[in-house]
């Protein structure tokens, strides 16, 4: 499945940007940083906004986004950004698609950049709430360089469209997870094309060769499951677009954003294990050049929703299939 | 976004459903239980495939010149994912369309091409496919297999293995080395034999994934003339790897897996086993494999509606078909418990059938070495 | 660990016994028969008696002989037998003993060798009963090569010594089960040597190396587990033995050898895989070399006491470690 | 059966811990949170090295002529095991007592051992491993670092890379190429060079495991006697794979694997994950593999108690041992869901950890190999 010209240009677009702008040292060097001048260049560009219902684009252009942004592990809290468009009402969403407020959303306690976050939003299950703080944020340290806190939620107001919200968010999740996971075969790759042992350069050994063809092949799938994951996101919108699974209760743009996620998070969790391997000492320096990359696919990996939304939407998903 | 189905592609879904349960008979389960190398379902076929053909299912991707409708590669993938999720009913015609009749329609004469694709294309004949070699499996071009000019005709002395269905079929496409004195992939060549000539004797390896799966091919001085060819001599290689590039997309591999994952998640359901998140989690991730198979394979089956050449994606769609198959085979049997060791039941079968699932097309290891390759940039050893 | 002279002598003679009346050919044979003239001539070595209590031998005995069989695929209700050795009372051990009597022993209502069944056990979580049949055997073709049987079994008797039988059963089984997962690889490993594709013998690749290496380490690691658990068992009637985790609530005994049998049951089924995929299609054919391994493997893998007894005796050794 | 620990090592074990929990301080967790490299352990490691040493503890499998008590491997692997499983008071000294003080016993002058072995045996002396160099990690024999042989003297030139603990080291272990005109194994030698010779300095890279794990060392120009020298010039590759076979199994990492498997459990508990079978399954599969890294580990100390030459256990050992690392590792980190993102938490601690496992001796790569070479006997490539 490839992307529309419009699509293209936007993964193209911001390509280039993350190239000039969020080049791997700025990553490193913005590592447990808040959302600051870089996310706010993002947000201007329109990114978020194409997240927004009836807005411009819609979440191929999400996808197209996030995948050049995955591969450029760009920090920022995405993810929960995507869920916040779908959920808020029309008048909250420019400040958010501006980058000027900043969402936090998650189970809690912990929660996804909380000592920065304007507005927090508590998943629970397969609804989203407003929630308020009820004291104060304690900033937690984490192993993906994300700055997240611990913070006492009090749940507000239950909000419409937490099935959009969420089946967006994890398809953006997805399609990040799966590009950075490439990104960082694609590295691994290039060592293992140089680095010489025993006299031959290591991607002649079978054992460094084939976990990387094997990662190789289910992140592409991944890939192409967000892509599809976003279309039907998209097609849900609209009456002309075929679905020979609507017999079932679940809207496929649910379930596939679900598979999607799972498909994702296991390929790009594997990538990292795989290309550490490649990597060696060198992988596990903070100078290195895979840190970066899986310590970010950690965090994306662990995040809401959870495996218990997970397992409540197969339970649901399981009798799809073809029939 | 270049792809969805259309509305037309979703209707032809609907008409073959339709046809399948009207065709099939009641004891069709109990007719494919042996798979489609299995005396009743090579039976079956036959019949089968000619009411397709009636329709003008079988071939309809085919040109209209031999037998076809110009039919998207789309339609032809739809009729394949609803014949492997129920079994395969074409038993072993479905390499016949999918890759045999193309070859022909590539290198064939014209002679070739009118005596053989029309009969394919009715659906009354079955072919096999005399490709693998005792000391020529994944590694086909170590084949030793001869053929020799004498004359207008060749003279065929060695043997295949794993040669599948080749006791029902009616024609053989057979590799062979053609100059004796060539190595690899120079000097071989294909040829279009019919299984009653003389000196071809047949003898069935008994396999652990039912009846009559695998055979060898015994050839003891078969003449045929030399108008068997296929291709040009000793250029066989071409055509083989032509053929090779439909075959390893052309099973819908992940339709039959995830028809059988719902299977399974009902007979979960029924002993309360979805209470045990393991299980779900499984059951989720065997899911998730089967519908990232299903894309890459989306993704060729693209490439070939646009008319353009195969690719390496090939390979990707083969060995995450693979990966499915087994993975869910493994999940059956561990879900089904001491239950799962019955003989013929449903864990059973599934997980014997998963078992070839990496033996039948090719090594994935040689697969993953092109894919290092050719997607990863990395040396050959 | 090695075993000692007396040990190893059983180990010996029944690798001759095994070379002698049951080589390949005759285990595929014997496939789906019933304990015959075999099992009795087994008997008469007085190697199950080596598992009952107060006998000459003990489970170290027992373990040595179980790896000779394990490495022959030798078949017959092994393991039930062990079972049935340690709880069953003193004048019922010496018919079971001579091969005359056989015993099914499993959860119900499929259980092993149930056709042909002088005497049936049931395992009900950590406890044995003796059990009636209510009603006919249905014989069961199994995919392991074994004549089981479908059965309605009414409770009888709660028999003592669970424990020990059930630990003795779970050591005998794990010792065999390594001992065919590596048979499966040291014939693998020879095919690897000799089959050449692309011009070299297939066992210079990695990839079919490294996973048949990795296999030979987990089932070695499972053979000692199965003789330090066999060991325990011994250790466990005397005195003078050390046991330094003795002040756990269960016995050393009981939790080495869930730990055997849990480290063979998964290094023999990852054995099974990696073999079949090395053997190619060859593994495939019931005539060839693998097939008759690899599925008495499956079998007894499968086999009571299941997950749910292993979980609830993890539940109970997880605090054991060193501490 | 010939192992069990006899009664003296089950009393020699309640000693050692007694002595651990007289010795290590209340604030001990906190100490070693940065590993053996972090500048408060390795103080520590100092002071608690010669409390050791006080008891005839630290190399009591020495030799009595070298400083030890002729005790058994058996006994110095209990200690091993208590070390590594409360976190390794020894700091980097365990690299002192397992193999370079063994490797120059055996291959040391006599003035070498006069010097340097008592101070090993009293605990107050750091040593580092420079081995690995930027273009020769798992291929040691591809170094580059030369001494070149001016008089009586040599000058040394090159770099170290992954050299743990240097920053804390009296003394490295230094593999050099003494014939420059040499390739892999031959020409290389083994020098014992004191770290505040003039010319060396030392870069810390930063790193994800924890404070001063890893260094670069640069040499330039830097003159060591000839009585550096440690066994014959050019014939270093014998001693450096003496060193290697007590260093590969010397870490009783399945130690520490065990008591971070039994936090987790205990943490699991707490949070009530126990009712889901899944998690209890992975704790025991978790289990096994320490047990079974354990018992290959005990075949290792075996063979070392009865005088054999070691033997490719090892590898199988320490292949093992990585593996039920790197599992627990993974597990903690699933098990503990987003709170094991916490930086510094326990899971993550032990994640980060596990991520050297593979790395920290020899990849894993090339001890598979070795295994299917010598227990398989499979040909190499």
């Amino acid at each position: 499945m490839a992307f529309d010209d419009g699509q293209q240009a936007i993964a193209d677009a911001l390509a280039q940007f993350c190239a000039d702008r969020c080049d791997d040292d700025t990553v490193k060097a913005l590592a447990g940083q808040a959302p600051g001048p870089l996310w706010r260049e993002l947000a201007e560009l329109g990114v978020l906004a194409a997240g927004a219902p009836g807005e411009e684009g819609g979440a191929l252009e999400v996808c197209a986004a996030m995948e050049a942004l995955g591969a450029a592990v760009f920090p920022g809290p995405l993810v929960g950004t995507f869920l916040a468009l779908q959920v808020l009402p029309a008048e909250e969403r420019d400040a958010i698609a501006d980058g000027r407020r900043i969402v936090s959303a998650g189970r809690g306690p912990l929660m996804p950049f909380a000592p920065q976050a304007d507005l927090f939003l508590e998943i629970a299950g397969e609804s989203v709430y407003r929630a308020t703080p009820t004291g104060p944020v304690e900033a937690v340290e984490t192993l993906g360089g994300e700055p997240w806190g611990r913070v006492a939620l009090e749940r507000g107001e239950l909000l419409p469209h937490a099935e959009r919200g969420l089946a967006l968010s994890e398809m953006a999740a997805a399609a990040y997870l799966a590009a950075a996971g490439a990104r960082l075969v694609a590295d691994a790759a290039e060592h293992a094309r140089t680095r010489q042992q025993f006299g031959h350069p290591i991607g002649e050994f079978q054992a460094v060769a084939h976990p990387l063809a094997d990662c190789q092949i289910h992140l592409l799938a991944s890939r192409e499951l967000a892509r599809s994951a976003a279309y039907d996101f998209d097609c849900s919108d609209h009456s002309d677009c075929s679905d020979y699974s609507s017999e079932n209760e679940i809207p496929k743009f649910q379930n596939a954003a679900l598979i999607a996620r799972l498909s994702a998070r296991a390929s790009a969790v594997e990538a990292t294990h795989v290309c550490h391997q490649v990597f060696g000492a060198l992988g596990i320096t903070t100078e290195g050049p895979a840190w970066h990359v899986s310590r970010r696919i950690r965090q994306l990996a662990s995040q809401p929703p959870g495996p218990e939304v997970a397992r409540e939407r197969i339970l649901g998903a399981i009798g799809l299939g073809l029939t | 976004m270049e792809f969805d189905w259309s509305e037309g592609d979703a209707s032809h879904r609907e008409e073959v459903r339709a046809f399948l349960s009207e065709e099939l008979p009641d004891d069709w389960e109990e007719i494919s239980k042996d798979g489609p190398g299995g005396d009743r379902q090579a039976a079956f076929s036959k019949h089968f495939c000619g009411r397709m053909a009636e329709r003008g299912w079988l071939t309809q991707h085919w040109p209209s010149e031999y037998g076809g409708r110009d039919a998207t590669s789309w339609r032809h993938a739809i009729v394949g994912e609803e014949m492997w999720a129920i079994g395969e009913p074409r038993g072993a015609q479905y390499m016949n369309v999918n890759w045999i009749g193309p070859a022909i329609m590539q290198y064939g004469t014209e002679e070739q091409k009118a005596f053989h694709l029309p009969r394919i294309s009715a659906g009354g004949v079955l072919w096999c496919q005399g490709f693998s070699e005792p000391e020529a499996g994944s590694d086909l071009v170590a084949l030793r297999t001869q053929a020799l000019r004498v004359g207008d005709e060749y003279v065929i002395n060695g043997s295949k293995i794993w040669t599948s269905y080749c006791n029902h079929a009616e024609f053989i496409i057979l590799l062979v080395r053609t100059d004796p004195q060539s190595t690899r992939h120079r000097g071989i060549s294909v040829l279009l034999v019919a299984m009653d000539t003389p000196g071809i004797e047949i003898r069935e390896i008994p396999s652990v994934v039912g009846e009559r799966y695998f055979h060898e091919v015994f050839f003891t001085d078969v003449h045929v003339p030399t108008s068997a060819l296929l291709g040009d001599e000793n250029q066989g290689w071409g055509v083989v790897s032509y053929a090779l590039q439909y075959e390893r997309a052309g099973a819908a591999r992940y339709a039959r897996a995830a028809v059988t994952l719902d299977r399974l998640a009902e007979i979960a359901r029924e002993r309360g086993l979805l209470d045990d998140p393991m299980v779900v989690d499984r059951l989720g991730e065997a899911r998730a494999l089967c519908e990232a198979a299903r894309v890459l394979s989306y993704k060729v089956i693209d490439l070939r509606a646009k008319g353009s050449p195969p690719t390496a994606d090939t390979q990707l769609a083969r060995v995450l078909g693979t990966t499915c198959d087994t993975a869910i085979g493994t999940l059956a049997l561990e879900l089904m418990g001491p239950e799962a060791l019955e003989y013929g039941s449903f864990a059973d079968a599934n997980f014997r059938l998963a078992m070839t699932a990496g033996v039948a097309v090719g090594a994935t290891e040689v697969q993953l070495n092109l894919i290092a390759s050719r997607f990863l940039g990395l040396p050959k050893e």
